[in-house]
């Protein structure tokens, strides 16, 4: 029962789709609280990295995420460019040279995502940004391959962790990224990049438990 | 959404077009990645000055990219900050090989992806310094956050920084000269109506005809408060007296007064909230020596104003006197 | 009504005092008639160059007052022509014994007060010829009309004659030369809203958000149609094609090409526009050999833009490239 | 049956009444087919020529009709300040030195002052501008004047006239002022100087006749 690479590129592109159908809502998530491009930013990358993929089909599942990580990196700008390229830069570089992965690698991979992201934006777990989703996620992750979950099982709950911390993030004063500018007035909202990032793991879990 | 465009997607890139086709005695325009450099770069021997940030600002910075001020400006998408191999391209561009320095404005976007292309830079050969620009007095600043926002200050600082590079003075002096302008300068901005992000195609915010923001920043995100309008007088001073009473300025300093609109308010209405500034300022025996007013750091159609001051020594007039040629910014060439 | 102001009756006031405050090296202004003069007025020798309008169109004129420019201007109330006596202060106080010109936008209210004003002068010795400006092809000329409105080539020709006059021409050249201009420079706007009048307090005209107004002018003032909006490439052609066509401009020409902001239509829009111009005209072999792009002569804070296009020779390319120091327009000093 | 010196003060002070009262009616009717500032002009005008008025009660009605129009001429500008200034420095100069006049006097006097604008503005009849409401009123009081009827009669047919003119001018293509720049979509809307115009005359008819 492991992820493919296949998996991976179908993955990826689902996320891209599903960006595109939430682009709005995403954008207007960031209005409440920040610029209004969240949305558009990450749809713009997903754009291109949906261009970049047929010609590294053929790839390893390191390269293909460290080429999507790069793609993200010159396409998306802003706060969200460098953290997204970061997660998949990263996790590719932790399961590099594989056609295949199991939940435990999967675990470690989106582990040393949230490491690249929280060294790159200094965030920590309440600061109202993408790392509080993406924290509770890598230890739901964890614990179910501690306790040999299933791919499926452990997939499912790391994307209703993810889900659980975007749904925190609503009551918090923001201390990262811009929302922080508003001071008290970013309480009341939910987090965009927390929540494009529960649409990410949410979409591995849907389409990886198909799978297997 | 009233905008004469043509498509959202296109806007930055026909922008570029328009840069292009207007200015080719100033600017070469590159393109994906995007970056304008002036033209005669790189200039042998003097600091590259690169700055950029999200479109939307403008003449900012691409109107600044010229002789006396920037080398280069990377423009991301609307209120976007551009990615680091735009950043990075634009410093190999205007590497004369006395190094080059990134004048940053304070966004968690902005920052890293700087930071990367610098390290890209560095990893070139090239000599990178950063100075990141927080002169907002609208953002709480504390160690636990982003920090304050890079706002009016860009302006005066690109302009000083420019002149002094012209000058011949070093990567290391040119920062230094950086960092002194970001300690001694501070800015607030209001809003009286929202902006449309073009690929949003409705206001970022919406405020009753009869509400303003206040210490909005300039990316059309909302302020700190809303309140009633109130009239031009009452306004000067709502952002007048956090930024005096922040550094703190007091009296017997001179100062560089920046009046800046917003982008949709006219200069009939800057020069009633100039009057004002003047007087208050007057008032605090801080002597206004320079100034600025018209609309350099926009945010779109945004109405509404921003106010700068920065302190001012001899060496700061000087450098602001200095010749500058840039389609933004222009005098004594 | 969202502006920056304090009470209607007090917008111009306050903002001469604004002007006075911010430009002492450039200009003074006297009050109540009121009117600006170039600091170093008169300019003995030199003819005075005199022009004025209602407020509203700011930098227009104030902000052209200064060496290379205007010698004076006459602000009146928002969007109404000043009177004879503020022009005829103004008249006296730029006088350098070589005579006064006026130029004067085709308005039945300024051509009057205007006339009267020269008469007064002429009575009191002083040498005034006056230059009607009327290059909106958005109004159909006819003898029994009031004819063309002047509009966006005001700012070109006060630049131009400003320049001569700084040469030393004399009264007949310059107002031969702002006649030849005139007779060679045609223009066109547009506005996505109207704008609102302080005193009035709501829009001149409701706009609704589809819709544009094709062939406004410079005072709020509805155009001659209105259509759904299109995009900034069909609006573009939609302007310039008429202005081509009624000179006619021809291929081989060499033109100036100023596109402007009405006050709240963002710089990055105006060079998405430009692009497009310059993209028609070359199509049509006609070759654009300098430009202006920005806010120069705006209506409050109205969105839109017009087009100007000024056939250009050597001599008015000299001239335009002349050193010009005003608050508003200012290279090569 | 005279119209004294303090009949013209009356007369002069009730038009500055009436047109306070009128400045958004008469703005909106400029709106339309101008720049949204006769009323607000006209206003401005006649608080100025409120403060002239009382150094000069005492001087003679041709000198405080003369008084009237500098005041006129210094402060309305527009098209309006210099058209409305020769109304009262051309009437004015008719009947100069006096300190009453009769139904005759001001017929002639109405008539210099319409002599005036059109030598100054060159419109004609039809041309949907204050002409279009002078001349029919002219007409009437020299009718008025030559059959003779009384002033309160005549006053009240030469209003009656200005009102017709200015009703008329609703249909017309203007030709002349700021309107004439709308060209056919001019049609359809009431001439604001035309209307101000008969608010002048309707003013004398009403203030004049309840003194005589
Ligand atoms: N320092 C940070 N660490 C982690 N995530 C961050 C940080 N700053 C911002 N973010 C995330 O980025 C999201 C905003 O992304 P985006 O709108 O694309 O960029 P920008 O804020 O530059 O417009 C926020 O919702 C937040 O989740
Ligand atoms: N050439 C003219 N002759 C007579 N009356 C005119 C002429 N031009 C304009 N008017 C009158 O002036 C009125 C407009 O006055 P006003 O709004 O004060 O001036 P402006 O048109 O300069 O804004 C018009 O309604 C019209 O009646
Ligand atoms: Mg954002
Ligand atoms: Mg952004
Ligand atoms: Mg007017
Ligand atoms: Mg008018």
């Amino acid at each position: 029962m492991a992820v493919t690479r296949e998996d991976v590129l179908k993955w990826i592109r689902a996320y891209a789709e599903v960006l595109a159908e939430n682009m709005e809502y995403l954008t207007e998530l960031d209005a409440q609280i920040g610029d209004a491009d969240h949305g558009a930013n990450m749809n713009r990358g997903f754009r291109t990295v949906l261009q970049k993929l047929p010609d590294n089909e053929d790839k390893d599942i390191g390269t293909i995420m460290k080429v999507v990580g790069m793609a993200l990196l010159s396409k998306v700008g802003g706060a969200g460019g460098p953290l997204y390229s970061t997660i998949f830069i990263q996790a590719g570089k932790t399961i590099d040279g594989v056609l295949e992965f199991e939940l435990e690698d999967w675990a470690k991979a989106l582990e040393a995502a949230t490491t690249g992201v929280i060294n790159l934006g200094k965030a920590s777990l309440g600061d109202k940004t993408m790392v509080d989703a993406l924290i509770p996620a890598v230890e739901a992750l964890k614990e179910a391959s501690q306790q040999g979950l299933s791919l499926g099982e452990g997939l499912a709950l790391s994307a209703k962790a993810a889900e659980d911390g975007m749904i925190a993030t609503i009551p918090l004063v923001a201390r990262k990224g811009r929302a922080s500018y508003l001071g008290e007035r970013s309480a009341g909202h939910q987090d965009p990049g927390a929540t494009s990032t529960f649409m990410l793991l949410d979409t591995a879990a849907k389409v990886w438990a198909n799978d297997c | 959404m009233k905008k004469l465009i043509n498509k959202p997607e296109e806007v930055v890139n026909e922008e570029l077009k328009g840069i292009e086709a207007a200015h080719p005695d100033l600017v070469k325009v590159y393109y994906d990645p995007d970056y304008i450099v002036r033209a005669d770069a790189p200039v042998k021997g003097k600091v590259g000055i690169v700055s950029g940030g999200g479109s939307g600002h403008e003449p900012m910075h691409g109107g600044f990219v010229g002789m006396g001020m920037l080398d280069a400006a990377c423009p991301g998408a609307v209120f976007t900050s551009p990615t680091p191999d735009q950043m990075l391209e634009a410093t190999k561009a205007v590497d004369g090989g006395a190094g080059v320095l990134h004048l940053v404005k304070n966004y968690t976007g902005d920052v890293m992806n700087f930071e990367m292309a610098a390290d890209l830079a560095k990893a070139d050969g090239i000599e990178v310094e950063a100075v990141v620009i927080d002169d907002d007095v609208a953002v709480k600043d504390s160690l636990w956050t982003a920090g304050r926002r890079g706002v009016g200050l860009t302006v005066l600082m690109e302009k000083i920084v420019g002149a002094a590079a012209e000058e011949g003075r070093s990567l290391q002096e040119l920062a230094n000269l950086a960092r002194k302008i970001n300690g001694q300068g501070r800015s607030m901005g209001m809003a009286l109506t929202s902006c449309v992000v073009p690929h949003v195609g409705k206001p970022t915010f919406d405020l009753p005809e009869d509400e303003m923001e206040i210490g909005i920043g300039i990316h059309g995100e909302p302020g700190r408060t809303r309140m009633k309008i109130k009239p031009a007088d009452e306004v000067t001073e709502m952002l007048l007296t956090p930024i005096v009473e922040d550094l703190p300025f007091e009296s017997g300093d001179e100062v560089l007064l920046f009046v800046n609109s917003m982008g949709g308010t006219p200069l009939i209405e800057l020069y009633i909230v100039y009057r004002k500034a003047v007087e208050l300022l007057e008032a605090k025996g801080i002597k206004v020596v320079r100034n600025l007013i018209g609309p350099y750091i926009t945010s779109l159609e945004m109405a509404g104003t921003s106010i700068t001051l920065l302190k001012m020594d001899d060496d700061l007039i000087k450098l602001w006197d200095a010749p500058v040629k840039t389609a933004g910014l222009r005098w004594g060439a």
